[in-house]
Protein backbone atom coordinates (compact mmCIF):
# COMPACT_ATOMS: atom_id res chain seq x y z
CA UNK A 1 0.00 0.00 0.00
CA UNK A 2 0.93 3.62 -0.88
CA UNK A 3 2.11 6.08 2.16
CA UNK A 4 0.39 8.58 -0.06
CA UNK A 5 -3.51 9.57 1.73
CA UNK A 6 -5.07 9.88 -1.65
CA UNK A 7 -4.68 7.13 -4.53
CA UNK A 8 -6.30 5.74 -7.41
CA UNK A 9 -6.58 2.00 -7.54
CA UNK A 10 -7.06 -0.18 -10.30
CA UNK A 11 -8.11 -3.15 -8.98
CA UNK A 12 -10.18 -4.03 -5.59
CA UNK A 13 -9.26 -2.86 -2.49
CA UNK A 14 -8.23 -4.43 0.89
CA UNK A 15 -9.61 -3.05 3.81
CA UNK A 16 -8.30 -4.38 6.69
CA UNK A 17 -4.92 -2.44 6.08
CA UNK A 18 -6.95 0.95 5.13
CA UNK A 19 -8.81 0.45 8.78
CA UNK A 20 -5.33 -0.21 10.47
CA UNK A 21 -3.66 2.79 8.71
CA UNK A 22 -6.61 4.98 10.16
CA UNK A 23 -5.85 3.86 14.09
CA UNK A 24 -4.40 5.98 16.72
CA UNK A 25 -4.41 5.64 20.54
CA UNK A 26 -5.85 9.22 20.75
CA UNK A 27 -8.75 8.03 18.44
CA UNK A 28 -11.64 7.92 19.88
CA UNK A 29 -13.76 8.06 16.61
CA UNK A 30 -13.77 6.51 13.22
CA UNK A 31 -16.20 7.61 10.54
CA UNK A 32 -15.82 5.89 6.84
CA UNK A 33 -17.89 6.36 3.57
CA UNK A 34 -18.10 3.67 0.69
CA UNK A 35 -19.38 4.45 -2.78
CA UNK A 36 -20.92 1.32 -4.12
CA UNK A 37 -22.22 0.50 -7.27
CA UNK A 38 -26.03 0.71 -7.26
CA UNK A 39 -28.67 -1.66 -9.70
CA UNK A 40 -29.72 1.85 -11.07
CA UNK A 41 -29.67 5.43 -11.75
CA UNK A 42 -31.89 7.78 -11.94
CA UNK A 43 -34.44 5.26 -12.43
CA UNK A 44 -32.57 3.21 -14.89
CA UNK A 45 -31.55 -0.14 -14.70
CA UNK A 46 -27.56 -0.06 -14.63
CA UNK A 47 -25.22 -3.00 -15.39
CA UNK A 48 -22.28 -2.00 -14.64
CA UNK A 49 -19.59 1.04 -15.28
CA UNK A 50 -16.16 1.83 -15.90
CA UNK A 51 -14.41 5.12 -14.13
CA UNK A 52 -11.82 7.13 -15.87
CA UNK A 53 -8.91 9.05 -14.29
CA UNK A 54 -6.86 12.07 -15.67
CA UNK A 55 -4.59 10.16 -13.56
CA UNK A 56 -1.72 12.98 -12.51
CA UNK A 57 -4.23 15.72 -11.69
CA UNK A 58 -6.41 13.39 -9.97
CA UNK A 59 -3.70 12.04 -7.53
CA UNK A 60 -2.40 15.91 -7.09
CA UNK A 61 -6.34 17.11 -6.70
CA UNK A 62 -7.36 14.80 -4.34
CA UNK A 63 -4.10 14.73 -2.15
CA UNK A 64 -5.20 18.72 -1.70
CA UNK A 65 -8.60 17.62 -0.83
CA UNK A 66 -7.33 15.61 2.22
CA UNK A 67 -5.11 18.77 3.22
CA UNK A 68 -7.79 20.67 3.40
CA UNK A 69 -9.52 18.06 5.85
CA UNK A 70 -6.41 18.14 7.75
CA UNK A 71 -6.32 22.02 8.34
CA UNK A 72 -9.98 22.45 8.76
CA UNK A 73 -11.06 19.50 11.55
CA UNK A 74 -9.13 18.24 14.63
CA UNK A 75 -7.98 14.63 12.79
CA UNK A 76 -5.86 11.64 14.02
CA UNK A 77 -5.70 10.05 10.11
CA UNK A 78 -7.61 10.64 6.88
CA UNK A 79 -7.34 8.40 3.85
CA UNK A 80 -9.51 8.14 0.58
CA UNK A 81 -9.01 5.79 -2.16
CA UNK A 82 -10.74 5.70 -5.51
CA UNK A 83 -11.23 2.85 -7.99
CA UNK A 84 -10.82 3.44 -11.75
CA UNK A 85 -11.70 0.74 -14.83
CA UNK A 86 -13.80 -1.68 -14.79
CA UNK A 87 -16.48 -2.01 -11.73
CA UNK A 88 -19.62 -4.56 -11.18
CA UNK A 89 -22.85 -3.85 -9.20
CA UNK A 90 -22.12 -3.56 -5.44
CA UNK A 91 -18.38 -3.02 -6.27
CA UNK A 92 -16.94 -0.65 -4.12
CA UNK A 93 -15.79 3.07 -5.71
CA UNK A 94 -14.58 5.24 -3.79
CA UNK A 95 -13.45 4.26 0.47
CA UNK A 96 -13.13 7.21 2.32
CA UNK A 97 -11.92 6.48 6.17
CA UNK A 98 -11.06 9.44 8.96
CA UNK A 99 -10.41 8.64 12.49
CA UNK A 100 -10.26 11.57 15.55
CA UNK A 101 -10.41 12.51 19.03
CA UNK A 102 -14.08 13.30 18.61
CA UNK A 103 -16.88 11.87 16.30
CA UNK A 104 -18.30 15.37 15.14
CA UNK A 105 -14.81 15.96 13.43
CA UNK A 106 -14.35 12.10 12.27
CA UNK A 107 -18.12 12.56 10.41
CA UNK A 108 -17.26 16.20 9.22
CA UNK A 109 -14.39 15.59 7.66
CA UNK A 110 -15.68 12.59 6.12
CA UNK A 111 -18.22 14.34 4.44
CA UNK A 112 -16.57 17.32 3.43
CA UNK A 113 -13.71 14.61 1.96
CA UNK A 114 -16.56 12.74 -0.41
CA UNK A 115 -18.20 15.83 -1.16
CA UNK A 116 -14.77 17.53 -2.71
CA UNK A 117 -13.64 14.38 -4.16
CA UNK A 118 -17.17 14.39 -6.17
CA UNK A 119 -16.97 18.11 -6.65
CA UNK A 120 -13.26 18.27 -8.08
CA UNK A 121 -11.16 15.55 -8.61
CA UNK A 122 -11.18 14.39 -12.15
CA UNK A 123 -12.90 10.85 -12.25
CA UNK A 124 -15.53 9.98 -14.64
CA UNK A 125 -18.07 7.80 -14.74
CA UNK A 126 -19.02 5.52 -17.66
CA UNK A 127 -22.29 3.86 -17.21
CA UNK A 128 -23.76 1.13 -19.20
CA UNK A 129 -27.21 0.62 -19.00
CA UNK A 130 -30.26 -3.08 -19.16
CA UNK A 131 -31.10 -0.98 -22.17
CA UNK A 132 -27.96 -1.41 -24.41
CA UNK A 133 -27.30 2.30 -23.83
CA UNK A 134 -24.15 3.57 -22.11
CA UNK A 135 -22.82 7.18 -21.53
CA UNK A 136 -20.58 9.15 -19.52
CA UNK A 137 -22.21 11.00 -16.53
CA UNK A 138 -20.95 14.88 -16.92
CA UNK A 139 -23.68 16.15 -13.91
CA UNK A 140 -24.75 19.75 -13.16
CA UNK A 141 -23.00 21.49 -10.78
CA UNK A 142 -24.35 20.68 -7.34
CA UNK A 143 -28.09 22.00 -6.22
CA UNK A 144 -29.24 20.96 -9.15
CA UNK A 145 -30.25 17.32 -8.52
CA UNK A 146 -26.54 15.62 -8.91
CA UNK A 147 -26.96 11.98 -8.60
CA UNK A 148 -26.34 10.65 -5.40
CA UNK B 1 1.73 29.24 -34.77
CA UNK B 2 2.14 27.42 -31.50
CA UNK B 3 2.08 23.90 -30.57
CA UNK B 4 0.38 22.29 -28.02
CA UNK B 5 -0.56 18.81 -26.52
CA UNK B 6 -4.34 18.41 -26.18
CA UNK B 7 -5.81 15.85 -24.14
CA UNK B 8 -9.32 14.31 -24.15
CA UNK B 9 -11.28 12.42 -21.39
CA UNK B 10 -14.56 10.87 -21.02
CA UNK B 11 -17.40 12.24 -23.35
CA UNK B 12 -14.54 14.76 -25.10
CA UNK B 13 -12.67 11.57 -25.84
CA UNK B 14 -15.29 9.54 -27.70
CA UNK B 15 -16.47 12.78 -29.58
CA UNK B 16 -12.76 13.27 -30.85
CA UNK B 17 -11.94 10.06 -31.53
CA UNK B 18 -8.91 10.28 -29.43
CA UNK B 19 -7.50 11.07 -26.44
CA UNK B 20 -4.99 12.73 -27.41
CA UNK B 21 -3.23 15.29 -30.36
CA UNK B 22 -1.00 17.90 -31.46
CA UNK B 23 -2.78 21.24 -31.98
CA UNK B 24 -1.38 24.23 -34.12
CA UNK B 25 -2.75 27.52 -32.59
CA UNK B 26 -3.00 30.81 -32.97
CA UNK B 27 -5.52 31.38 -30.09
CA UNK B 28 -4.62 34.16 -27.50
CA UNK B 29 -5.90 32.13 -24.37
CA UNK B 30 -7.14 29.05 -23.46
CA UNK B 31 -10.96 30.24 -24.15
CA UNK B 32 -10.33 30.74 -27.81
CA UNK B 33 -8.07 27.61 -27.84
CA UNK B 34 -11.13 25.84 -26.72
CA UNK B 35 -13.30 27.26 -29.28
CA UNK B 36 -11.21 26.11 -32.09
CA UNK B 37 -10.79 22.39 -30.88
CA UNK B 38 -14.61 22.59 -30.01
CA UNK B 39 -15.47 23.52 -33.51
CA UNK B 40 -13.67 21.29 -34.91
CA UNK B 41 -14.46 18.07 -32.82
CA UNK B 42 -18.45 19.33 -32.54
CA UNK B 43 -18.28 19.00 -28.48
CA UNK B 44 -21.56 19.45 -26.70
CA UNK B 45 -20.26 21.21 -23.44
CA UNK B 46 -19.47 24.49 -23.68
CA UNK B 47 -16.45 26.14 -21.79
CA UNK B 48 -18.82 27.10 -18.73
CA UNK B 49 -18.89 23.84 -18.10
CA UNK B 50 -15.25 22.68 -17.76
CA UNK B 51 -12.55 23.22 -16.26
CA UNK B 52 -9.02 23.55 -17.73
CA UNK B 53 -5.55 22.29 -16.66
CA UNK B 54 -1.94 22.71 -18.14
CA UNK B 55 0.63 20.69 -17.20
CA UNK B 56 -1.46 18.89 -14.77
CA UNK B 57 -2.74 21.71 -12.48
CA UNK B 58 -5.67 23.51 -12.68
CA UNK B 59 -5.79 26.56 -14.85
CA UNK B 60 -7.53 29.98 -15.92
CA UNK B 61 -9.68 30.44 -19.23
CA UNK B 62 -7.65 33.53 -19.51
CA UNK B 63 -4.41 32.20 -19.37
CA UNK B 64 -1.71 32.76 -22.20
CA UNK B 65 -1.10 29.54 -24.41
CA UNK B 66 2.13 28.18 -23.91
CA UNK B 67 3.98 26.53 -26.61
CA UNK B 68 4.50 23.15 -26.17
CA UNK B 69 2.69 22.87 -22.88
CA UNK B 70 -0.22 19.85 -22.17
CA UNK B 71 -3.90 20.82 -22.23
CA UNK B 72 -6.37 19.08 -20.43
CA UNK B 73 -10.40 20.12 -21.42
CA UNK B 74 -12.16 18.45 -18.22
CA UNK B 75 -15.81 17.52 -18.68
CA UNK B 76 -17.77 17.93 -15.39
CA UNK B 77 -16.52 15.13 -13.15
CA UNK B 78 -18.81 11.93 -11.74
CA UNK B 79 -16.46 10.27 -9.34
CA UNK B 80 -17.49 9.10 -5.79
CA UNK C 1 -25.12 -13.23 14.30
CA UNK C 2 -28.41 -11.99 15.51
CA UNK C 3 -31.23 -10.85 13.05
CA UNK C 4 -31.67 -7.94 15.04
CA UNK C 5 -30.64 -4.52 13.81
CA UNK C 6 -29.29 -3.61 17.15
CA UNK C 7 -27.43 -5.96 19.63
CA UNK C 8 -24.81 -6.11 22.70
CA UNK C 9 -22.06 -8.23 22.14
CA UNK C 10 -20.04 -9.48 25.51
CA UNK C 11 -16.86 -10.19 22.74
CA UNK C 12 -14.84 -8.35 20.12
CA UNK C 13 -17.07 -8.10 16.92
CA UNK C 14 -15.89 -9.07 13.70
CA UNK C 15 -16.84 -6.49 11.06
CA UNK C 16 -16.76 -8.93 7.42
CA UNK C 17 -19.99 -10.15 8.01
CA UNK C 18 -21.76 -6.95 9.84
CA UNK C 19 -20.64 -5.31 6.53
CA UNK C 20 -22.12 -7.71 4.48
CA UNK C 21 -25.52 -7.22 6.07
CA UNK C 22 -25.51 -3.76 4.61
CA UNK C 23 -24.75 -4.82 1.24
CA UNK C 24 -28.08 -4.37 -1.15
CA UNK C 25 -27.85 -3.71 -4.66
CA UNK C 26 -29.77 -0.35 -4.52
CA UNK C 27 -27.43 1.03 -1.90
CA UNK C 28 -25.02 3.58 -3.60
CA UNK C 29 -23.52 4.60 0.09
CA UNK C 30 -22.45 3.33 2.85
CA UNK C 31 -21.37 5.08 5.91
CA UNK C 32 -20.48 3.80 9.32
CA UNK C 33 -19.29 4.82 13.00
CA UNK C 34 -17.11 3.06 14.97
CA UNK C 35 -16.56 4.27 18.36
CA UNK C 36 -12.89 3.18 19.54
CA UNK C 37 -11.21 3.51 23.30
CA UNK C 38 -8.61 6.69 23.45
CA UNK C 39 -5.95 6.49 25.40
CA UNK C 40 -7.01 9.57 27.06
CA UNK C 41 -10.16 11.77 28.23
CA UNK C 42 -10.88 15.40 29.40
CA UNK C 43 -6.59 15.07 30.02
CA UNK C 44 -6.49 12.08 31.78
CA UNK C 45 -4.23 9.12 30.56
CA UNK C 46 -7.29 6.27 30.69
CA UNK C 47 -5.62 2.31 31.11
CA UNK C 48 -8.78 0.97 30.57
CA UNK C 49 -13.06 1.00 31.03
CA UNK C 50 -15.45 -1.49 31.14
CA UNK C 51 -18.96 -1.01 29.66
CA UNK C 52 -21.87 -2.56 31.64
CA UNK C 53 -25.73 -1.97 30.85
CA UNK C 54 -28.98 -3.08 31.48
CA UNK C 55 -29.54 -5.32 29.00
CA UNK C 56 -33.35 -5.65 28.83
CA UNK C 57 -34.24 -1.81 28.32
CA UNK C 58 -30.43 -1.06 26.46
CA UNK C 59 -31.95 -4.10 23.47
CA UNK C 60 -35.80 -1.78 23.43
CA UNK C 61 -34.30 1.39 23.36
CA UNK C 62 -31.62 0.46 20.79
CA UNK C 63 -33.97 -1.35 18.46
CA UNK C 64 -36.43 1.85 18.92
CA UNK C 65 -33.53 4.05 17.43
CA UNK C 66 -32.78 2.18 14.81
CA UNK C 67 -36.48 2.03 13.83
CA UNK C 68 -36.48 6.14 14.25
CA UNK C 69 -33.64 6.08 11.89
CA UNK C 70 -35.56 4.26 9.10
CA UNK C 71 -38.83 6.20 9.58
CA UNK C 72 -36.75 8.98 8.64
CA UNK C 73 -34.13 8.59 6.31
CA UNK C 74 -34.67 6.37 2.94
CA UNK C 75 -32.19 4.05 3.98
CA UNK C 76 -31.45 0.22 3.01
CA UNK C 77 -29.91 -1.71 6.51
CA UNK C 78 -28.72 -0.31 9.31
CA UNK C 79 -27.12 -2.36 12.26
CA UNK C 80 -25.51 -1.16 15.63
CA UNK C 81 -23.66 -3.43 18.12
CA UNK C 82 -22.34 -2.32 21.35
CA UNK C 83 -19.67 -3.73 23.27
CA UNK C 84 -20.19 -4.48 27.07
CA UNK C 85 -17.35 -5.72 29.38
CA UNK C 86 -13.80 -4.98 29.45
CA UNK C 87 -12.22 -2.94 27.01
CA UNK C 88 -8.37 -2.14 25.88
CA UNK C 89 -7.25 0.81 24.35
CA UNK C 90 -8.13 0.51 20.65
CA UNK C 91 -10.44 -1.58 21.24
CA UNK C 92 -14.11 -0.94 19.54
CA UNK C 93 -16.61 -0.40 21.38
CA UNK C 94 -19.47 0.38 19.33
CA UNK C 95 -20.03 0.15 15.35
CA UNK C 96 -22.65 1.70 13.66
CA UNK C 97 -23.38 0.73 9.59
CA UNK C 98 -25.55 2.22 7.29
CA UNK C 99 -26.49 1.47 3.84
CA UNK C 100 -28.53 4.15 1.61
CA UNK C 101 -29.22 4.76 -2.11
CA UNK C 102 -27.40 8.40 -2.09
CA UNK C 103 -24.72 9.35 0.64
CA UNK C 104 -26.89 12.12 2.28
CA UNK C 105 -29.62 9.75 3.91
CA UNK C 106 -26.45 7.76 4.69
CA UNK C 107 -24.67 10.12 7.03
CA UNK C 108 -27.56 11.70 8.30
CA UNK C 109 -28.73 8.03 9.82
CA UNK C 110 -25.30 7.44 11.02
CA UNK C 111 -24.54 10.21 12.91
CA UNK C 112 -28.52 9.99 14.51
CA UNK C 113 -28.09 6.78 15.77
CA UNK C 114 -24.92 7.02 17.28
CA UNK C 115 -26.14 10.29 18.85
CA UNK C 116 -29.43 8.82 20.08
CA UNK C 117 -27.41 5.93 21.28
CA UNK C 118 -25.40 7.61 23.42
CA UNK C 119 -27.91 9.87 24.51
CA UNK C 120 -30.87 7.46 25.21
CA UNK C 121 -29.43 3.42 25.55
CA UNK C 122 -28.32 2.61 29.24
CA UNK C 123 -25.01 1.69 28.94
CA UNK C 124 -22.81 2.86 31.43
CA UNK C 125 -18.64 3.51 30.54
CA UNK C 126 -16.18 2.58 33.85
CA UNK C 127 -12.83 4.01 32.92
CA UNK C 128 -9.73 3.41 34.97
CA UNK C 129 -6.63 6.14 34.98
CA UNK C 130 -2.87 5.67 34.87
CA UNK C 131 -3.21 7.36 38.49
CA UNK C 132 -5.22 4.41 39.95
CA UNK C 133 -8.37 6.31 39.68
CA UNK C 134 -11.30 5.11 38.36
CA UNK C 135 -14.80 6.18 37.30
CA UNK C 136 -18.05 5.90 36.40
CA UNK C 137 -19.00 8.70 34.09
CA UNK C 138 -22.33 10.16 33.92
CA UNK C 139 -22.22 13.27 31.79
CA UNK C 140 -23.77 16.72 32.02
CA UNK C 141 -27.00 17.15 29.29
CA UNK C 142 -25.10 17.86 25.76
CA UNK C 143 -24.40 21.28 25.21
CA UNK C 144 -22.39 21.18 28.26
CA UNK C 145 -19.54 19.67 26.92
CA UNK C 146 -20.18 15.98 26.94
CA UNK C 147 -17.23 13.93 26.41
CA UNK C 148 -16.32 12.67 22.57
CA UNK D 1 -46.88 -1.46 52.10
CA UNK D 2 -45.70 -2.64 48.86
CA UNK D 3 -42.75 -4.70 47.75
CA UNK D 4 -40.72 -3.92 44.51
CA UNK D 5 -37.45 -5.14 43.47
CA UNK D 6 -35.01 -2.56 42.79
CA UNK D 7 -32.08 -2.69 40.31
CA UNK D 8 -29.02 -0.36 40.29
CA UNK D 9 -26.78 -0.03 37.84
CA UNK D 10 -22.77 2.09 37.75
CA UNK D 11 -22.27 4.42 40.43
CA UNK D 12 -25.80 3.99 41.65
CA UNK D 13 -24.74 -0.20 41.97
CA UNK D 14 -21.52 1.32 43.94
CA UNK D 15 -23.11 3.84 46.20
CA UNK D 16 -25.63 1.02 47.64
CA UNK D 17 -23.37 -1.89 47.86
CA UNK D 18 -25.54 -4.22 45.69
CA UNK D 19 -26.97 -4.70 42.64
CA UNK D 20 -30.50 -5.25 43.16
CA UNK D 21 -32.41 -5.40 46.05
CA UNK D 22 -36.18 -5.74 47.54
CA UNK D 23 -37.80 -2.62 49.04
CA UNK D 24 -40.92 -1.95 51.11
CA UNK D 25 -42.27 1.18 50.44
CA UNK D 26 -45.52 3.23 51.35
CA UNK D 27 -44.30 6.06 48.31
CA UNK D 28 -47.22 6.86 45.85
CA UNK D 29 -45.21 7.95 43.00
CA UNK D 30 -41.63 6.94 41.90
CA UNK D 31 -39.97 10.38 42.58
CA UNK D 32 -40.95 9.51 46.06
CA UNK D 33 -39.56 6.24 45.77
CA UNK D 34 -36.32 7.84 44.98
CA UNK D 35 -36.08 10.35 47.83
CA UNK D 36 -36.12 7.42 49.69
CA UNK D 37 -33.99 5.19 48.43
CA UNK D 38 -31.73 8.11 47.43
CA UNK D 39 -31.87 9.16 51.39
CA UNK D 40 -30.91 5.39 52.45
CA UNK D 41 -28.26 4.51 50.10
CA UNK D 42 -26.37 8.31 49.68
CA UNK D 43 -26.76 8.65 46.05
CA UNK D 44 -25.52 11.65 44.89
CA UNK D 45 -27.58 12.19 42.15
CA UNK D 46 -30.79 14.39 42.25
CA UNK D 47 -33.93 12.45 40.42
CA UNK D 48 -33.64 15.44 37.99
CA UNK D 49 -30.44 13.63 36.56
CA UNK D 50 -31.39 10.01 36.11
CA UNK D 51 -34.33 8.93 34.04
CA UNK D 52 -36.94 5.66 35.79
CA UNK D 53 -38.41 2.60 33.99
CA UNK D 54 -40.33 0.01 35.48
CA UNK D 55 -40.30 -3.33 34.28
CA UNK D 56 -38.17 -3.19 31.40
CA UNK D 57 -39.80 0.37 29.38
CA UNK D 58 -38.57 3.86 30.59
CA UNK D 59 -41.51 5.27 32.95
CA UNK D 60 -42.46 8.68 34.47
CA UNK D 61 -41.48 10.34 37.65
CA UNK D 62 -45.19 10.61 38.60
CA UNK D 63 -46.38 7.14 37.75
CA UNK D 64 -47.77 5.31 40.55
CA UNK D 65 -45.60 2.40 42.24
CA UNK D 66 -47.09 -0.83 41.11
CA UNK D 67 -46.63 -4.04 43.85
CA UNK D 68 -43.93 -6.51 42.25
CA UNK D 69 -42.62 -4.65 39.67
CA UNK D 70 -39.05 -4.28 38.73
CA UNK D 71 -37.89 -0.44 38.77
CA UNK D 72 -34.45 0.91 37.49
CA UNK D 73 -32.98 4.10 38.13
CA UNK D 74 -30.77 5.11 35.36
CA UNK D 75 -28.02 7.77 35.96
CA UNK D 76 -26.88 9.49 33.33
CA UNK D 77 -25.68 6.88 30.17
CA UNK D 78 -22.22 7.30 28.72
CA UNK D 79 -22.58 4.62 25.76
CA UNK D 80 -20.82 4.93 22.31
Amino acid sequence: MTDRDFWLADAPVDLVPLRARLQHDRAGAFASFEGWVRDHNDGRPVLGLRYESYVELAQAEGAKVLAEARARFALCEAVCVHRIGDLAIGDMAVWVGVSAPHRGAAFDACRYIIDEIKDRVPIWKHERYADGDATWLHPEPAGDGAPQ
Amino acid sequence: MTDVRLLYFASLRDAAGRSEETWQTTAPDLRALYAEVRAQHGFALPAERLRVAVDGAFARWDDAVRGDSEIAFIPPVSGG
